[in-house]
């Protein structure tokens, strides 16, 4: 096995052995959801309008949560010494963790999303359009994120500053998100436009921010 | 003989079965490996401090 | 080893932290089975050259020439760093860090021969939480036997370590010398092993 | 209570009588699904739907009891230190979690054709959706701790604030619903259930609760010798430093 999925593997196993908490994720997403109709009203009418954008934010929240150990676990017991000494080049690395990642807190938010949906009573159109943009969607949230965990690696309590550094980058993810799930449900609103764009943003943050996380690492090596 | 809704009830007593059903297994198959797990241990001769049978070889004052 | 070209040569490294030169002017020259320590008191830039040569810091002037034991230039994936801290992960058992680091450099090394080399021989499945600092310490020893690399650098190695430990790691490099590797280690207690040359810095050398 | 502190005493006993207990909650369990099938009528409301309310209403009430049984535990460790109450907590959570979670599904499984949709936010179900969010809490927070030892009294300090709380929070969401719509949902009440009903919940709410005894008996034993395992090994690494003529082949 290649270097870049032993990584992959030993994040994913780590994420799940004990004491880590790779679904703290899942269930902040669970209680963000709960807290919106307490706030709002048992409406269902209106819950099932707000619907798709609860769980898109719900998404973004839970995702960056678990975003600042992404680099730090391993800067701090040394590992990320040995790992970027040999074997991957820096950028591969983060792309490794940023899989890694992906798989193990993004993924668990997608498919908790139907369970979700039927709390705020989303109709199904919109509850597969929801899912749908967040699987295109997400790898640009973690991949924006990994730059946030990058540039924060070395700082305490980095959580509250990698929020605030990184929502403001996110949102047109959001904004491309919820206007594809508009345009599945409300008849005359762009559906593919939006779906095209948030796809591009994925495919772009994928290329970029790799290169962006590598040289805030390296910065902080320094 | 479930009317309209049988579906559902079924369903429901389906999920509980699966729920109620799924737990027992874990529980029970998790205290199995836990025995297992101990007999292997012992069996290499590692003991917990009460029943050491080997020669003691704590000092005196490690009561523990 | 004969006809062994291992060879690291350094040329007036000089090297800034935080804003304050920490050595500058720096050479020295190791070859195949030379242990060279580096000493000095804190803040002399210990450390500091040994990330360098690592290539996990950045030179501002000089040069490091590397040579493999049969040519080749490749100093990273050359050498095995030991630094201050261990990168022991938790919620992994010892057999499973060991594992996943000879996996990650493409070593083939045998994992059960390294730990009992460094004296984790049976430990294998504990996990490594239950590990004293001197056992971690031993753990990521274990890795430069499982993964055979030319060039150890290794940062306060006897620092967790006791006197069994001391004596194990004196093993390991007097094995790892006579292999025709190269060692560089920086201390401020006498080494295990008798280092064939010593790089004495000082705070604001030249 | 104290003669049990043991927890070989503690093995012992159980061993005898789980086997009997595992036995009768499955003959109550089969007795519980025939009254729940053929005995009870339905519902000149609700039809067959009610028959649901075999399996919501039990898991609903162990759902409760189950916390109220970790809130005593939870005093058992703080108050009286008893060296099994913290296994108690450690055995009930995730189990008391599955039945909440079986309330929960089967209200919705009795909503949706009873109102129309999955899920309402009704108080009751609001209020037993909370309980399970603190049940996930309780188990990551246990999850959090490598050593179970320091996790125990930190653990029982939240079942505690948790069941203060719950009260509360059940007050809060009532109020919160009668704010915003007037209670339309069919409710039950207690007394003026019809016996040939309330024989099968009774019978069922006594197979899901010898069910459960079983199931936290059963996770407290593995749970004794879980860190009976974890002594040993903790044990063993030290041994192995001491430099102990001890050597263990190696383990698994």
């Amino acid at each position: 096995m290649t270097p870049f999925f032993t990584l992959v593997r030993r994040d994913v196993a780590l994420a799940f052995s004990a004491g880590s908490g790779a679904l703290l994720g899942v269930m902040f997403f669970l209680i963000v959801i709960v807290a919106l109709p307490l706030g709002i009203g048992p409406d269902l009418n209106l819950l099932a309008r707000l619907g798709p954008a609860f769980l898109w934010i719900g998404v973004l929240l839970s995702t960056l949560l678990a975003l600042d150990r992404l680099f730090q676990a391993d800067h701090d017991d040394g590992a990320l010494d040995l790992l970027t000494l040999s074997g991957l080049p820096l950028e591969l690395l983060v792309l490794a963790k940023c899989l890694a990642h992906w798989l193990t807190a993004v993924v668990p938010l997608i498919v908790a999303a139907p369970l979700m949906g039927l709390f705020l009573n989303v109709s199904p159109t919109a509850l597969g359009a929801t899912i749908l943009t967040v699987l295109v969607g997400s790898p640009a949230l973690t991949m924006i994120g990994a730059i946030g965990a990058a540039l924060t690696v070395t700082v305490r309590r980095g959580s509250l500053l990698l929020a605030i550094l990184i929502v403001p980058l996110t949102l047109p993810v959001l904004i491309f998100g919820i206007g594809a799930v508009n345009g599945a449900v409300v008849d005359g609103l762009p559906f593919r436009t939006p779906l095209l764009l948030l796809l591009a943003a994925s495919l772009a943050s994928v290329a970029i921010a790799p290169f962006a996380a590598a040289a805030a690492l390296r910065a902080a090596r320094g | 003989m479930l009317g309209e809704h049988g579906g559902f009830i079924l369903f429901a007593y389906l999920a509980t079965l699966i729920a109620v059903g799924g737990m027992t297994f874990i529980v029970i198959a998790d205290y199995r490996g836990q025995v297992r797990k101990l007999k292997a241990l012992e069996e290499t001769g590692v003991t917990r401090r009460s029943q050491r049978s080997a020669p003691d070889d704590r000092p005196e004052w490690d009561t523990g | 080893m004969k006809d062994s070209r291992l060879s690291l040569v350094g040329e007036g490294l000089a090297c800034r932290r935080g804003g304050r030169t920490v050595f500058s002017d720096l050479g020295f020259a190791v070859g195949a089975g030379e242990l060279m320590a580096v000493t000095g008191p804190n803040g002399a830039g210990k450390s500091t050259l040994l990330r360098l040569i690592a290539g996990l810091l950045a030179p501002i002037a000089g040069r490091l020439d590397y040579q493999g034991p049969a040519g080749g230039d490749d100093l990273a994936g050359a050498l095995h760093y030991v630094g201050h801290q261990d990168a022991v992960k938790s919620g992994f058992s010892v057999r499973q860090d060991l594992a996943f680091w000879t996996g990650y450099w493409n070593g083939r090394g045998d994992i059960d021969a390294a730990l009992d080399a460094v004296g984790l021989g049976g430990l294998g499945a504990i996990p490594t939480a239950a590990l004293s600092a001197g056992q971690r310490r031993r753990l990521a020893l274990a890795r430069t036997i499982a993964v055979r690399r030319p060039v150890w650098l290794l940062d306060e190695p006897t620092a967790a370590l006791d006197a069994a430990g001391e004596a194990m790691l004196g093993t390991l490099l007097d094995d790892h010398l006579e292999r025709g590797g190269m060692a560089i280690a920086a201390t401020h207690q006498t080494l295990p092993s008798k280092p064939a040359k010593t790089l004495a810095l000082s705070v604001g050398a030249a | 209570m104290w003669k049990l502190a043991n927890p070989t005493v503690f093995l012992g006993y159980t061993g005898r009588a789980l086997p009997v207990l595992w036995a009768s909650a499955l003959v109550l369990l089969v007795l519980s699904a025939w009254m729940a099938f053929f005995v009870a009528p339905q519902d000149y409301q609700q039809g067959n739907t009610v028959r649901i309310m075999f399996i919501h209403v039990p898991a609903a009430w162990l759902a409760m009891g189950c916390y109220a049984l970790m809130a005593v535990s939870a005093l058992g460790t703080l108050v009286w230190r008893h060296p099994l109450a913290d296994v108690s907590i450690k055995a009930a959570a995730p189990i008391g979690a599955v039945f909440t979670a079986v309330a929960l599904m089967t209200g919705a499984l009795w909503g949706k054709p009873m109102w129309g949709t999955w899920w309402v936010w009704d108080a009751r179900l609001t209020s037993v959706l909370v309980l399970f969010l603190m049940y996930l809490g309780l188990i990551a927070l246990q999850n959090a701790f490598e050593d179970p030892g320091r996790a125990a009294r930190i653990v029982a300090v939240l079942v505690l604030v948790g069941f203060v709380n719950i009260p509360i929070i059940k007050f809060s969401v009532d109020w919160w619903n009668t704010l915003h719509q007037p209670a339309s949902v069919v409710r039950f009440d207690g007394p003026t259930i019809h016996p040939t009903i309330l024989w099968p919940l009774l019978t069922s709410a006594v197979a899901f609760t010898v069910l459960f005894i079983c199931l936290h008996l059963t996770a407290m034993r593995a749970e004794i010798l879980r860190r009976r395992i974890r002594t040993m090994t903790v044990l063993t690494a030290q041994r192995a430093e001491s430099g102990a003529s001890f050597r263990p082949e190696a383990a698994e």
